[in-house]
């Protein structure tokens, strides 16, 4: 008796208005990415999604209509942000849910004058997850999001597997919000995203081969293609440059240690060897970059350390003989020559060109010497183009394939 | 608590049980009458209007003294009565029967009778009873007196295998109705006079006999003293199936989870009176109880002990799994699919929405409504006969299944999460057990459309706060998890080898616990030593 | 909202009070009384505008934290 | 003695932890980031160190006075009438945070899981449940928490390993950047909510050894500081300090951290379940401790009757008091440690001053 009164009582707000967050899923949109843009006039803010169309045929019936999208595209513009969001409730059918989502795009308009209307709700909501991938573009992100993908039905997902591929072949560090974010915060405030663009890849590389073929080539006409190569910097929540590839390699010595990653080069072994010039490709293993920070008197250095261990992948010099301990350690030291060029082409570009601490020195100057550190962080802008840094990099070379020596095809460097 | 159940004791008259004929009561006591012929009429004014009972009149001896056979014809053994009783009494014609009533009787009795079971007795009510239980009533002309003459028939089923408890490695044998052959096929595993059988009589109308078996010196005394109290509590008229006793002994009545476990296995009767159980054998019913009773024996099946114990350790896993999906299962969908679609992945997301498309009812109906009509097969195939039985279990799967996802009704998702949750309720050992968690089942639901996930952990928290609360004859139901007993522990999820299980459960066994040699570990010969 | 509390405390008293009644413990029915007596005016004094105890609490308490943390 | 229960020593463990576990959960951490940046890990091994050290007191209390809990040797040490007043104290200390911690659970979910459920329902749920434990008597909390306890120290645990792959070590860097200050006053900060494990005492006269009683507090507080300790870094180390002192629950944001590959992610549920149990078995121990110290102030035979109305107490305080988070995130920050240092720790030494001075023991 008790305790069925009090089960009745237990029972009296549920019976009062029923449940409140119900959302059956086929009255939700899910998002898969998203895009914000800046247009001009009053409701600055553009939102664009790309939602995920349910295949209702995936069921039985066969017959279903090759080359259907399996994404829907809207936009809608607000005051703010989340005005924008709300906006969107008026055009889409469904709720508009954006716990699935992958991806965020900034376009270049809005990266350029500044995203820190947008960080904070996405900070703030519920919906949005600090492990989703942000990049930036140099179009609109409308344009990234309305664009698919020959090989994935949904283009945020193809984004998504071209990021996570990426960063295991070290060509370009993936930035997800809470990075980016924590790097926002840091003591330089400067972090970056990788860059989208669409690239007409194909058009490209069709003209130089009709210039070796010296003829117009018969090819079918492509779309242009997504790639994410480059990156790009933001100082302040506020886009001031771009690397490019190399420099975006390099990037990841400085703030990450990079799971793979590849270098090229080309190699004339010394005198006493012998062998051809030629080019070797090295694939890295295991990066590891120390920077420790040195302060003596006034001027601040900064030495950069870098580990590699690699194996050899392509070995184009010809007569070479790999086996052979002293060649090796010419390899080796003609690899950390061109990563050291690398890591210096892009420390230089921060310094001079943009300005901004983008390799992360801020940080460790902080963590180690945390009282110099208070002297100079209020103008450490100006320092920072003023330090003065030292490379040396180590490549050991572990592996040399499935073959070592390549035998020569041509009769100068037969093997007698 | 406790307050509450003193209020029931109100202090009104209790009302007498109600018997079969107002009259017996007077008689019960009543002496036998000296001449037979009286008690004749006695007895046939006791058993009028019953075609089944016989009687037998005959003059013994040189003294021609008149004898009455009473008994029922059907429960008392035809062959017994003609070969043993009747030639003894009729061999009695040549001797000589001392006249004196008490004496001829002690005379048969001691001397002429050539019968096992035999007792002297001496009012009206303890012949009748004789007689209602299979035996025959022997009355003497000139005593007050009378034998019990144990002739009961043993018509019954055979020992079978048991239907309810199928096992593919280990002892098929099973329970019958009859006490008796229970009982032996206990003994016939337990060869010691330490295990004690005692005796009740419960059920004024039924007169059924209740055993409560266990093993002395390691049962915990404190437990048989407080079945020997609950049964004896019992005044009831009837009791025709294990289950009377069982809702009248039970520590709380409206708990959800059975508190006393019961089988038709006489090996797993018998391991849990070796290790400190108490077995409650009644008569006419192949289950027998077993007390006390903690949650996990009911994720037991005896066969987990006659597998190899990696094997019946993964096997006992995967029930515990398939138990949280039987009782979790279709809440859990409800709540995740309609309050947090973020928890989904996205491609099962985007499946879910593909199927749900153009289903008219929200996700909490259209699970319900399969829930129910899974229920309902289950129930129709249950009763049905075997031929029948397949018709529906085609009807349920082809017809109610797959068509009503054609038909959009419900979406295929739906259907998959109610045959996984039915699939899982049947790998449960124990049918009672699973009877508790169906209903839970549909609580967790009510709890998952309501409030969601945090619903269902609510839900949760007063399901563990129940079954921690609970004891079976003091022994808490949930041990050895809570309270925490590692020794004990060795026979919950993973089932220990024998070697390693030197201890009976400490909850059962208080005294006595050790059950066998340590260090019994078996290892190759050593070759090294001579 | 104080509605429902009045019905919450209804519904105690009446699931609590009757078995302690029947049993004649009136210190604990007057103690258990008190308690729900103590739930209801402080939702009653809040709908008429009376500060709760914690309110109290913190204007005493909180200038002290306030001046110790940041 | 209203209650009959008896409890052993590792329960007596898992009931303290669960209180720690339960705050651990919700916003503390970040209040504690806030104060003490990135030396918070730091004064959660000060506050552990300082709680145990006061451990030592409410375990020789509890020696000195056998049988009794603080409310009956507040009577016993300074007589009926003003060891009742010190003594009730402790059970609406107990109230209030029973109200902190429900208020925190419900904000929480609300926040994060049930968006658009009125709070008044989450709140009147969980309180139901827990007045529906708390009834049930010390032994049946006990167990569960022998049952919870275990699981939510291993899933808190897996929950910081699966989060690794997001966490930087560097941002841990540098330590003592502003001086020993942040430390310093970050301790008492954590301290108070450490302190809340004062409940040993309650539990002291109901264990089966209660010379045991350091023993369990101290393995519940060691535990507890592991667990905040880990929730605490791992915030800083993810999110860094700018970001993880604004979160509402930095653990519930850590496990949405959680990505591996593509198929173990979207783990909120963990949390859930952790933050749900333990705040709910906490509140529900925390109820049972006013009902009994309520009872024994007054001298009632059960303290059951009192539990239902004392969530009710507690229920209307939550809906009065805090009427939005941002009120209780302040009463946490600003008002609830003065107020828990004061009952905590002054209460209990003025109280063990008073014994020594006036040379009162407990009657064996």
């Amino acid at each position: 008796m008790r305790k069925r009164a009090l089960m009745m009582l237990f029972l009296v707000p549920f019976l009062q208005t029923g449940c409140w967050d119900t959302r059956e899923v086929d009255r939700l949109a899910s998002v898969l990415a998203f895009g914000i843009d800046r247009i001009p006039g009053n409701e600055p803010i553009l939102l664009t999604v790309q939602i995920a169309t349910p295949d209702t045929a995936k069921g039985g019936n066969k017959d279903v209509k090759a080359g259907g999208k399996a994404f829907t595209v809207m936009s809608s513009k607000g005051k703010t942000f989340s005005d924008a969001i709300h906006n969107l409730g008026s055009r889409s059918m469904r709720k508009v849910f954006f716990s699935h989502s992958k991806l965020i795009v900034l376009g270049k308009d809005l990266a350029e004058t500044g995203i820190g209307e947008i960080i904070d709700d996405l900070k703030r909501d519920r919906e949005f997850r600090r492990i989703d991938w942000i990049l930036t573009t140099d179009m609109t992100a409308k344009e990234i999001l309305e664009h698919g993908f020959s090989m994935e039905q949904i283009p945020s997902k193809g984004l998504d597997q071209i990021l996570q591929e990426s960063k295991e072949s070290g060509l370009i560090l993936p930035v997800n919000c809470n990075d980016f974010f924590v790097r926002l915060n840091g003591d330089s405030h400067v972090s970056f995203t990788p860059l989208v663009q669409l690239v007409d890849i194909d058009k490209q590389m069709t003209s130089q081969l009709e210039e070796v073929a010296g003829r117009p080539l018969e090819s079918e006409v492509k779309p242009k293609t997504l790639t994410v190569a480059k990156t790009v910097i933001y100082k302040n929540q506020q886009m001031i440059g771009e690397l490019n590839e190399n420099e975006s390699k390099a990037l990841m010595w400085l703030v990450d240690s990079p799971k793979g990653g590849f270098i090229t080069y080309t190699f004339a072994p010394e005198a006493s060897t012998n062998g051809e010039k030629g080019k070797i490709s090295l694939d890295i293993s295991d990066g590891k970059t120390i920077i420790t920070p040195q302060i003596s008197d006034n001027s601040i250095s900064i030495s950069i350390v870098c580990n590699a261990k690699a194996s050899i992948i392509e070995a184009e010099t010809v007569g070479i003989d790999i086996l052979n301990p002293m060649i090796v350690a010419q390899l080796e030291a003609k690899a950390a020559e061109t990563l050291k060029l690398q890591l210096e082409q892009i420390i230089d570009k921060a310094q001079k060109e943009l300005k901004s601490d983008c390799v992360g020195f801020a940080e460790h100057l902080h963590t180690q010497y945390p009282v110099a550190w208070k002297r100079v962080k209020n103008n450490w802008e100006d320092i920072f183009p003023t330090i003065e840094y030292h490379v040396s990099c180590e490549v050991r070379i572990l592996n040399t394939g499935m073959i070592n020596n390549t035998l020569p095809t041509n009769e100068a460097g037969g093997i007698n | 608590m406790k307050p509450l159940r003193t209020r029931k004791t109100k202090k009104t008259p209790e009302p007498e049980i109600s018997q079969p004929s107002a009259s017996d009561i007077e008689q019960k006591n009543m002496p036998l009458c000296s001449s037979v012929a009286e008690n004749l009429i006695t007895f046939q004014g006791i058993y009028s209007n019953c075609a089944d009972f016989d009687y037998r009149e005959l003059i013994i001896g040189q003294d021609q003294i008149p004898v009455l056979l009473l008994f029922i014809d059907g429960i008392t053994d035809e062959q017994t009565i003609n070969q043993n009783v009747l030639k003894s009494l009729m061999n009695i014609q040549c001797s000589k029967l001392d006249v004196s009533g008490s004496n001829s009787i002690e005379m048969i009795k001691n001397v002429f009778m050539e019968i096992g079971s035999i007792k002297e007795i001496s009012t009206i009510g303890e012949v009748s009873e004789a007689i209602l239980t299979g035996n025959v009533g022997l009355l003497l002309e000139g005593t007050t007196k009378a034998l019990k003459i144990g002739t009961k028939g043993s018509e019954g089923r055979i020992v079978t295998e048991p239907v309810t408890e199928g096992v593919v490695r280990g002892p098929r044998e099973g329970f019958t109705e009859s006490l008796r052959t229970n009982t032996a096929l206990l003994r016939r595993k337990i060869k010691t006079p330490s295990l004690k059988m005692e005796k009740f009589v419960l059920g004024s109308c039924t007169m059924t006999e209740v055993n409560i078996a266990y093993l002395e010196g390691t049962v915990n005394p404190k437990v048989v003293a407080e079945v020997k109290k609950r049964i004896s509590r019992i005044n009831v008229d009837s009791v025709l199936e294990s289950s009377y006793i069982e809702e009248l002994i039970e520590d709380n009545s409206f708990s959800l989870f059975p508190q006393i476990e019961h089988s038709e296995r006489p090996d797993k009767i018998a391991s849990g009176i070796l290790q400190g159980q108490v077995a409650i054998f009644t008569d006419g019913t192949p289950f027998v109880l077993l007390v006390p009773t903690m949650v996990f024996q009911f994720l037991q099946s005896s066969e987990d002990y006659y597998d190899r114990f990696i094997y019946a350790s993964s096997i006992r896993l995967v029930r515990f799994i398939f138990l949280n999906f039987a009782l979790l299962l279709p809440g859990l969908y409800i709540a995740i699919t309609t309050f947090h679609q973020e928890l989904i992945p996205t491609p099962l997301l985007v499946s879910i929405t593909a199927a749900r498309e153009g289903v008219p009812f929200p996700t909490f109906v259209e699970v319900l409504i399969m829930e129910v009509t899974f229920e309902a097969l289950r129930e129709a195939g249950i009763r049905l006969p075997k031929s029948i039985g397949q018709a529906v279990s085609i009807v349920g799967g082809l017809v109610i299944g797959d068509a009503a996802v054609q038909a959009s009704i419900v979406s295929s998702v739906t259907v998959i999460v109610v045959a996984l949750t039915g699939i899982s309720s049947f790998c449960l050992p124990s049918y009672s057990f699973g009877l508790g968690i169906r209903v839970l089942r549909f609580s967790m639901i009510f709890l998952g459309s309501t409030l969601g996930l945090f619903g269902i952990l609510l839900g949760l928290l007063v399901m563990q706060a129940h079954l921690v609360s609970l004891r079976s004859f003091g022994v808490p139901y949930f041990a050895p998890i809570a309270p925490f007993n590692l020794k004990d522990a060795k026979d919950l999820v993973m089932r220990f080898p024998w070697w390693a299980m030197g201890e009976r459960p400490r909850l059962f066994a208080k005294t006595n616990r050790r059950r066998q040699k340590f260090f019994m570990k078996p290892a190759p010969p050593d070759e090294k030593k001579p | 909202m104080i509605l429902l509390i009045a019905l919450a405390t209804l519904v105690i008293g009446l699931a609590e009070g009757i078995p302690l009644g029947k049993q004649g413990q009136r210190k604990e029915l007057v103690a258990m009384s008190c308690l729900l007596g103590m739930a209801f005016l402080l939702a009653a004094g809040f709908r008429i505008g009376f500060p709760s105890p914690i309110t109290l609490l913190e204007q005493l308490f909180e200038p002290i934290g306030k001046a110790i943390f940041k | 003695m209203p209650e009959k229960g008896i409890i052993n020593t590792s329960q007596c463990i898992w009931l303290l932890f669960i209180v720690i576990a339960s705050i651990a959960s919700m916003q503390i951490p970040s209040i504690l980031i806030l104060q003490a940046g990135r030396d918070a890990w730091l004064s959660v091994l000060g506050a552990w160190f300082l709680d145990v050290m006061l451990a030592i007191v409410y375990a020789y209390m509890g020696i000195r006075f056998p049988g009794e809990n603080f409310v009956q040797y507040s009577i016993t040490i300074l007589g009926k009438y003003l060891g009742r007043m010190v003594g009730i104290l402790f059970p609406l200390f107990f109230l209030l945070v029973c109200t902190i911690v429900i208020k925190g659970l419900g904000q929480v979910i609300n926040t994060a899981f049930l968006p658009r459920t009125p709070i008044d329902v989450i709140l009147i749920s969980c309180f139901f449940v827990s007045a529906l434990i708390g009834r049930k008597g010390i032994e049946v909390i006990a167990r569960m928490t022998q049952i919870l306890g275990p699981l939510y120290f291993l899933s808190i645990v897996t929950l910081c390993f699966l989060v690794i792959p997001s966490a930087h070590i560097i941002r841990l860097k540098p330590q003592f950047d502003e001086g020993v200050a942040p430390f310093i006053i970050g301790t008492p900060l954590i301290l108070v909510f450490f302190g809340v494990c004062i409940l040993m005492a309650m539990y002291i006269p109901l264990t089966n050894r209660p010379e045991n009683g350091f023993l369990a507090k101290f393995s519940a507080v060691s535990m507890g500081a592991i667990v905040v300790g880990l929730i605490t870094t791992f915030s800083v180390v993810c999110f860094g300090i700018e970001d993880a002192q604004t979160m509402y629950s930095p653990g519930l944001q850590l496990s949405r951290l959680i990505h591996y590959s593509n198929y173990l992610e979207r783990v909120e549920m963990l949390f859930l379940l952790i933050l749900v149990g333990s705040s709910i078995v906490a509140s529900s121990s925390l109820l049972w401790a006013f009902g009994l110290g309520i009872a024994q102030l007054t001298g009632l035979k059960s303290y059951q009757p009192l539990i239902y109305p004392g969530a009710l107490i507690s229920l209307v305080l939550c809906i009065v008091s805090f009427p939005s988070s941002l009120q209780h995130s302040n009463f946490i920050h600003y008002t609830y440690p003065i107020v828990a240092i004061f009952v905590q720790t002054g209460l209990e030494l003025v109280l063990f001053a008073a014994a020594l001075i006036l040379h009162k023991r407990g009657t064996v």
